[in-house]
């Protein structure tokens, strides 16, 4: 993010809630995310007006209207493109993108490759649950086939995706992995992706006990990893070895991979500077061009 | 002669410079103090096919392209074959004679000037001299100012090279000389020049995107669709100048889902596309429907359904710009008439969107797209900007507190106390979601009811002539033209009829144009689509009962085709 | 008692067993020969929150929730506090007490019984027979019998293991004893036992996907949204019974491709979907009707615009489904009026995008997606497929012959010399891309022309009532239930009225309105939308000046509404 | 591809040329392609009226009327959403799905991912000239920054993505890549898809010489680099490096992996066979579970 969202004197996780009440179930972990959240802006330092959350649809994706900030809860999967255009008007402050699995890789999926690739300075934190929670329970595309929900009666026919291989492999330039049970290692995650500039991927292991009756928060406890002390975080290639690994039952928790690459609000910025851009710009020299 | 219009086609293979020779014209005209008015279709082949194009020069202020030609040059057999039928006696043509591709039979009355194009290009060791010839030929036979037009030349070439450029001069005036060797034997002259006017020439596509940075857009994103495009190429020259972005989406929801989201962080913003785009974008039209957010939409309308016929001309997106979302969405939709609309009417557009917050729609259309019209060159300082409305930073915000005129200040990110959400869930006044029956009614009152007055904030129609009509004819987007120019000649014969042409669409003027009706004993609605869109809404929101007139074979109405209607329905 | 029916609201906390409480009454009154019809409103909230169920049963057809309930069996506060102001003289209320959450105050004349649901599931240890304490409770008051309610508990209990199952009788025996103490002061009972028809007891939702497996699908794709997502879950579990593929994909753009694909392909083929899901299909719904592939999408309404009120009614995407794709885009659009057309109508609906090869859109709504209702068993027997014309096999095949009826046959892929296009640009009669004007026209008039027989093949409107009528009512979809009942009601107090029934809502069966409007001297059209959206289309596509009659609080009309309103414009 | 679509008698390349006459601009590398495909289709030996083309918009996506084969010409980013829904409908056909790298990867992105994770049974072959063709010549997502192009005049703000590494994280069972100037390594490629039971991606240069003035024909001759003899196309980490080698301007030619996965269809088959499918299946059945 930038730096101008910094405040002076830092507030609270407290000063970060909003008055709406959180509605999820109980047990939910979506709750330990949101309070990391909190932790997070508050260690980071984000005033709240300096600060927009956008999300899409979903349980999760109500989490806008828990912060304190500028927000907007927009449309199923379109989160990301929202906020790409909220990012480049207004490059000076954090964004923040709230959604589930099914938001941000479903019907979200299409924009996610590009968001990355253009390294669009923003902290995406993906709730993800391996379930639409919202709807009640219908598999995501990181439901694991063994599982019997709504529209697969018989189990699912297909593999899940690996979230934190994709975001490599777009070009994400933070991309990080914890689970809900461990708010101080969200926390410390989020806040590293807020503190990046670039396009920051923190993808969270939430449970969600109403729906998902297989991925328990005991399963996502055994499953995760703590990425190894001497991993290289610069090292794309170990990066991804340690993503695949999620496939074969061990998840890495951490940071895997940071990387430093132009963002696009600075490419944007060249490009101004490169025709010395300005607001008082002669209107007239371009009008002028279309003469006869 | 009488006729003071002079309307020359240029037809050929595209590739062959068919599209450049126009534009020199055109531009010699109007430098030369011509009103010009341009009609080009492209192929629908993705290289070579059939091009087309068409200029209408004037002293006089031209409103459409006219009905036919009065000079044709042809550059291959193909061009001679398609516009054969319309060789009527009087016709100069002027073709590529001997040695090109074909040899045609000139019909009585027609005036024929054969000029050996591909010869002399060939002898000059140059296919591309060829339009060079023919333009050369052009302005010898029809006295296309020689002055403006060289000018006009040594402006495009000199960038490329001395050689380059005395080598299309050698060119140009070797066809003049191969058509001053002929007999002028047919009446068509452009007007000696007069002072030129203050005017751009600029296509409709190019004012599109000059009056986005005129209307001081600060965000433009968008997904590239034939016949949109040239809007984003042109701003994205520019915008980088006004310190704005213009960023190519991976697709059209993106595009609008970007739009959506510098918007509501405060900045003027804003997409093109054509059809298959605005089906696209639907849902979050919505969105911003809903959330009261300021989106522009300029919708290049284009032959459909599906993909259709995307370089073809039809004006039949109304249903879905006004009808195009889920619920009731309220939303305002506008369509141009000509280049200079497409300058001042996007201007307008921004201005709705911000006043009002919500989407604009502004409709334009393929003709459109590519005509080149003289407009009057706009004054930066005589552009209006409204501002949305803003919080005052007093009291405790709420996003969406009711106000008399159903317009709730809005706070731009960064404002401290300001923080709000943008919602897509129905909401009370602060945001919070709310589905009580009395808040979501209330709610629709409010945007509903805010639009109310956008029939006092634009010009949402205009009237064309006085008293009681026999007929009047109600024409939207680039029928209107049309329409203005078959109202004087149908005068002309005594015939009683009056125009009424609407640019606001959505919401509709009502009053207007039942003021309108009153004064007529028939109403004619001519549109390019097959069910009749415009009429549809007239028939449903006001109590007149037209006669609707539609074509939909990918061209616009010529004014004689009103004409004839207006005849046959009196 | 006059009444002949009985409406019982079952209120409290999602969660608390409210839904399956009603379930068990409705199925126990349906077993014991009554007419079913349920409504619910479910928390807009994730968990907990105001969840309601209310059961209408009576021995004669029903064709709404009612005007209000007799009884009200309040599970806690909020339940009490929600629908305290319809406690009017003569309901019985049955609520938690003592050692509930609330003392509530008992309006004159309310019959007042208090059970001790929350203390009696305490003593007996479980939270989760509270709800069994007052189905014991509510069946010995209102005589709700007691046999069926016991073979319907014993059928869901079974499986969970004998002491589960005792331990609920346990609960409901110890509810109907503390109902048995109290003194039974109101009039209200349910009629004695008749013997059951052969009925079905189904919500709306699943009747969709009971219609789609009877309607011979073969493949359905959607994407879960809500209140559609339980057709889904019905189909997933069926379909591959019937040997067909359900897929869920990765939003609605790919389930409407993929429609379009296995419908190519040969296979009867459909999703369903909520109006944000309609808004996103409209660019593949053009592409539809451009290829003329037929496509099933069925669009269960909820409160708009934007995301709006996903758990609430309303009927406002009428706009959307017949205006919602760019171009002029021929659809068929139907609405169904009650569970037994959501199985029925569906079937009809996949019969007319098969014979019509064109989209085909059926509108049903959030209040009957998860209204259940007793409909009679349909036989597999009596259900119609018609298939789509497919080639005979001789001669050269052309994929867009032109042919009298419009409609050209279909060859699946697999036939020997059968190989064509389905494009979604213009063409020509054998697919080949074709942009000359007269083709565009001819294939427009394909394309509509078709479907001018559509009001032929299906039931499109039914009238109620005969001769003159002072008022005549045109409704569609759930609110025509709503205005049988008020126009019989009406009749009893000797207003003429009528109703007008139209089922298929595009194209419009103009004659049908005309004759029916011929016949009464004002026209009330009733919808739960903002803007009057079939009012709209009857002004534009009719001469008829309706008087439109809107709500938008996400909630249907009652009969009396629709009663009061007749009165007021008599 | 599904084997009930072999022909006895094969037929030859010119035997699946349809008779619309192809449109492209002189130079243009899709003609290399087109005519790659008839030779694959000859060699796998195809029957025509067992074949379903299916493509989006853009100047590859014309292809399938070029074919003699059933074909759907649907839209723009579709082509694989309508593909995978006709293949479930006949998983006795082969489906040929062709496009563009904008029909692909930029409109068509959010597909792409679950075609290939869900192992859908098709071969998709993409025409990857680095721009929009039949758009006149804007950036795509595989353009290079350095392109100075219709929407981008001061050259390109992002990176371009790498087709190889996205589809073999995707879960594609069949990824390869070609150059329009060796039609003969296309043809074998391409036929090798073909006969692949599952889904098959081909990522193909070609030339736009009208629009990427910068992609040349040699540009793509210099940039590709024969898959090493020694490489094990069973063996996905190695595959993933040498889909990375492409950033570095050395773009592996050749077959970079395959797998043998149950598809989708055959997916869908083990649940119609669990519950004893079948087309007389008595609908009494389901319709008696829902009496009262
Ligand atoms: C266009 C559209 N399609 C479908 C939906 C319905 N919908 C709402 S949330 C959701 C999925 C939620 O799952 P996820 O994103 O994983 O979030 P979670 O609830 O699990 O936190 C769906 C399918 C919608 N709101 N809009
Ligand atoms: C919804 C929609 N948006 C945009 C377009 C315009 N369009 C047609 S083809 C195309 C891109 C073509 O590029 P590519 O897929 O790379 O194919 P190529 O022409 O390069 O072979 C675009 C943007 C469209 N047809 N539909
Ligand atoms: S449904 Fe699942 S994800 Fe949603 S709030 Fe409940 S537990 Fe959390
Ligand atoms: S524009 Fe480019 S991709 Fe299209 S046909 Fe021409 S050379 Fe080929
Ligand atoms: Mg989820
Ligand atoms: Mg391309």
């Amino acid at each position: 993010m930038s730096i101008a969202t910094v405040k002076k004197a830092p507030l609270k996780p407290k000063d970060y809630k909003s008055d709406v009440s959180v509605v999820w179930c109980p047990g939910c972990g979506h709750y330990g995310i949101l309070n990391a959240i909190y932790r997070a802006l508050s260690e980071a330092g984000v005033d709240p007006s300096q600060l927009i959350s956008i999300s899409g649809i979903g349980c999760s994706s109500r989490s806008p209207y828990f912060i304190n900030s500028y927000k907007m809860h927009t449309l199923h999967g379109r989160a990301g493109a929202v906020a790409t255009g909220a990012q480049l008007a207004r490059p000076d402050l954090a964004i923040l993108v709230l959604g589930g699995d099914g938001d941000g890789f479903s019907i979200g999926g299409g924009h996610m490759p590009h968001m990355a690739r253009k390294n669009v300075d923003m902290t995406y934190v993906l709730f993800d649950n391996g379930i639409y929670g919202l709807t009640k329970g219908q598999y995501s595309p990181t439901s694991r086939p063994e599982m019997k929900a709504y529209t697969t009666p018989y189990g699912g026919p297909e593999e899940p995706m690996n979230p934190l291989l994709y975001m490599l492999t777009y070009g994400a330039t933070y991309v990080a992995q914890a689970f809900a049970g461990k708010p101080g290692v969200c926390a410390e995650l989020i806040k590293g992706g807020l503190e990046h500039r670039g396009f920051s991927y923190i993808n969270i292991y939430s449970q969600c006990p109403s729906f998902n009756k297989i991925d328990t928060i005991e399963f996502y406890r055994d499953l995760v990893e703590a990425v190894p002390k001497d991993h290289d975080v610069t090292d794309l290639g170990a990066a991804i070895n340690l993503a695949r690994q999620s496939s074969e039952g061990r998840a890495p928790m951490g940071l895997l991979y940071k990387a430093d690459r132009p963002t696009l609000d600075q490419r944007m910025h060249a490009m101004v500077e490169g025709v010395n851009g300005s607001p008082d710009y002669d209107l007239n020299q371009i009008i002028d061009l279309n003469r006869p | 002669m009488e006729k003071k219009d002079l309307v020359i086609r240029i037809a050929g293979e595209g590739g062959e410079g068919v599209i450049s020779t126009g534009d020199f014209i055109a531009a010699a005209c109007a430098r030369a103090g011509q009103e010009v008015y341009t009609f080009k279709t492209f192929p629908a082949e993705i290289k070579g096919g059939y091009a087309m194009y068409q200029v209408r020069t004037s002293l006089d202020p031209l409103f459409n392209q006219g009905d036919t030609f009065d000079i044709l040059c042809a550059f291959n057999g193909e061009a001679y074959e398609v516009n054969r039928h319309r060789l009527v006696p009087g016709t100069a043509f002027v073709y590529d004679y001997p040695a090109g591709d074909f040899e045609p039979e000139i019909p009585d009355g027609v005036i024929a000037y054969p000029i050996p194009m591909s010869q002399t290009a060939k002898d000059m060791k140059s296919y591309r001299s060829k339009n060079m010839v023919a333009l050369g030929a052009l302005s010898a036979l029809f006295n296309i100012n020689e002055k403006t037009l060289i000018e006009v030349l040594v402006d495009k070439f000199k960038s490329k090279g001395p050689e380059n450029l005395s080598f299309n001069l050698e060119a140009f005036h070797k066809g003049k000389e191969l058509a001053a060797a002929l007999d002028k034997k047919d009446l068509w002259r452009v007007a000696d020049p007069v002072p030129a006017k203050d005017v751009l020439i600029i296509s409709g596509n190019d004012a599109v995107g000059l009056g986005a940075i005129l209307g001081g857009i600060r965000f433009y994103s968008a997904y590239p669709i034939t016949p949109a495009t040239e809007i984003a190429k042109f701003v994205a020259v520019h915008i980088p100048k006004v310190m704005g972005t213009l960023i190519q989406a991976e697709d059209e929801i993106a595009s609008i889902s970007q739009v959506l989201g510098a918007s509501y962080a405060g900045k003027r913003a804003m997409t093109a596309t054509s059809g298959p785009g605005l089906s696209l974008m639907g849902e979050m039209l919505g969105m911003a429907s809903m959330s009261e957010t300021p989106v522009l939409v300029v919708d290049v309308q284009r032959g459909g359904p599906g993909t259709g016929m995307p370089t073809k001309h039809e004006q039949s997106d109304l249903f879905l710009a006004i009808h195009g979302s889920h619920g009731d969405a309220p939303r305002i939709v506008m369509a141009v008439e000509d280049v200079g609309d497409c300058i001042h009417m996007t201007v307008e557009a921004l201005n709705l969107a911000e006043y009002y917050q919500c989407p604009v729609i502004l409709l334009s259309d393929g003709s459109l797209a590519f005509s080149t019209q003289t407009v009057p060159a706009p004054k930066p300082g005589a552009i209006k900007i409204v501002e949305r409305k803003r919080w005052d930073g007093t009291g405790e915000y709420q996003r969406y507190q009711a106000s008399p005129d159903g317009i709730s200040p809005m706070a731009d990110p960064g404002t401290p106390q300001g923080m709000h959400v943008a919602t897509g869930l129905e909401h009370g006044p602060a945001g919070a979601p709310n589905h009580s029956p009395p808040n979501h009614e209330a709610m629709h009152r409010k945007r509903f009811g805010k639009l109310k007055t956008v029939v006092d904030f634009v010009a949402p129609t205009q009237v064309d002539g006085e008293g009681q009509a026999d007929v009047g004819i109600i024409a939207w987007g680039s029928t209107i033209g049309v329409v203005r120019e078959a109202v004087v000649r149908l005068r002309e014969e005594g015939i009683k009829v009056k125009g009424f042409y609407p640019k606001l669409m959505y919401p509709m003027p009502v009053v207007h144009y039942e003021a309108f009706a009153a004064t007529c004993n028939k109403i004619l609605v001519p549109e390019v689509n097959f069910q009749g869109q415009l009429s549809h809404f007239i028939r449903a929101e006001t109590s007149i009962v037209p006669i609707s007139m539609t074509i939909c074979g990918g061209v616009p109405f010529t004014p004689i085709q009103i004409m004839n209607k207006v005849r046959e329905i009196l």
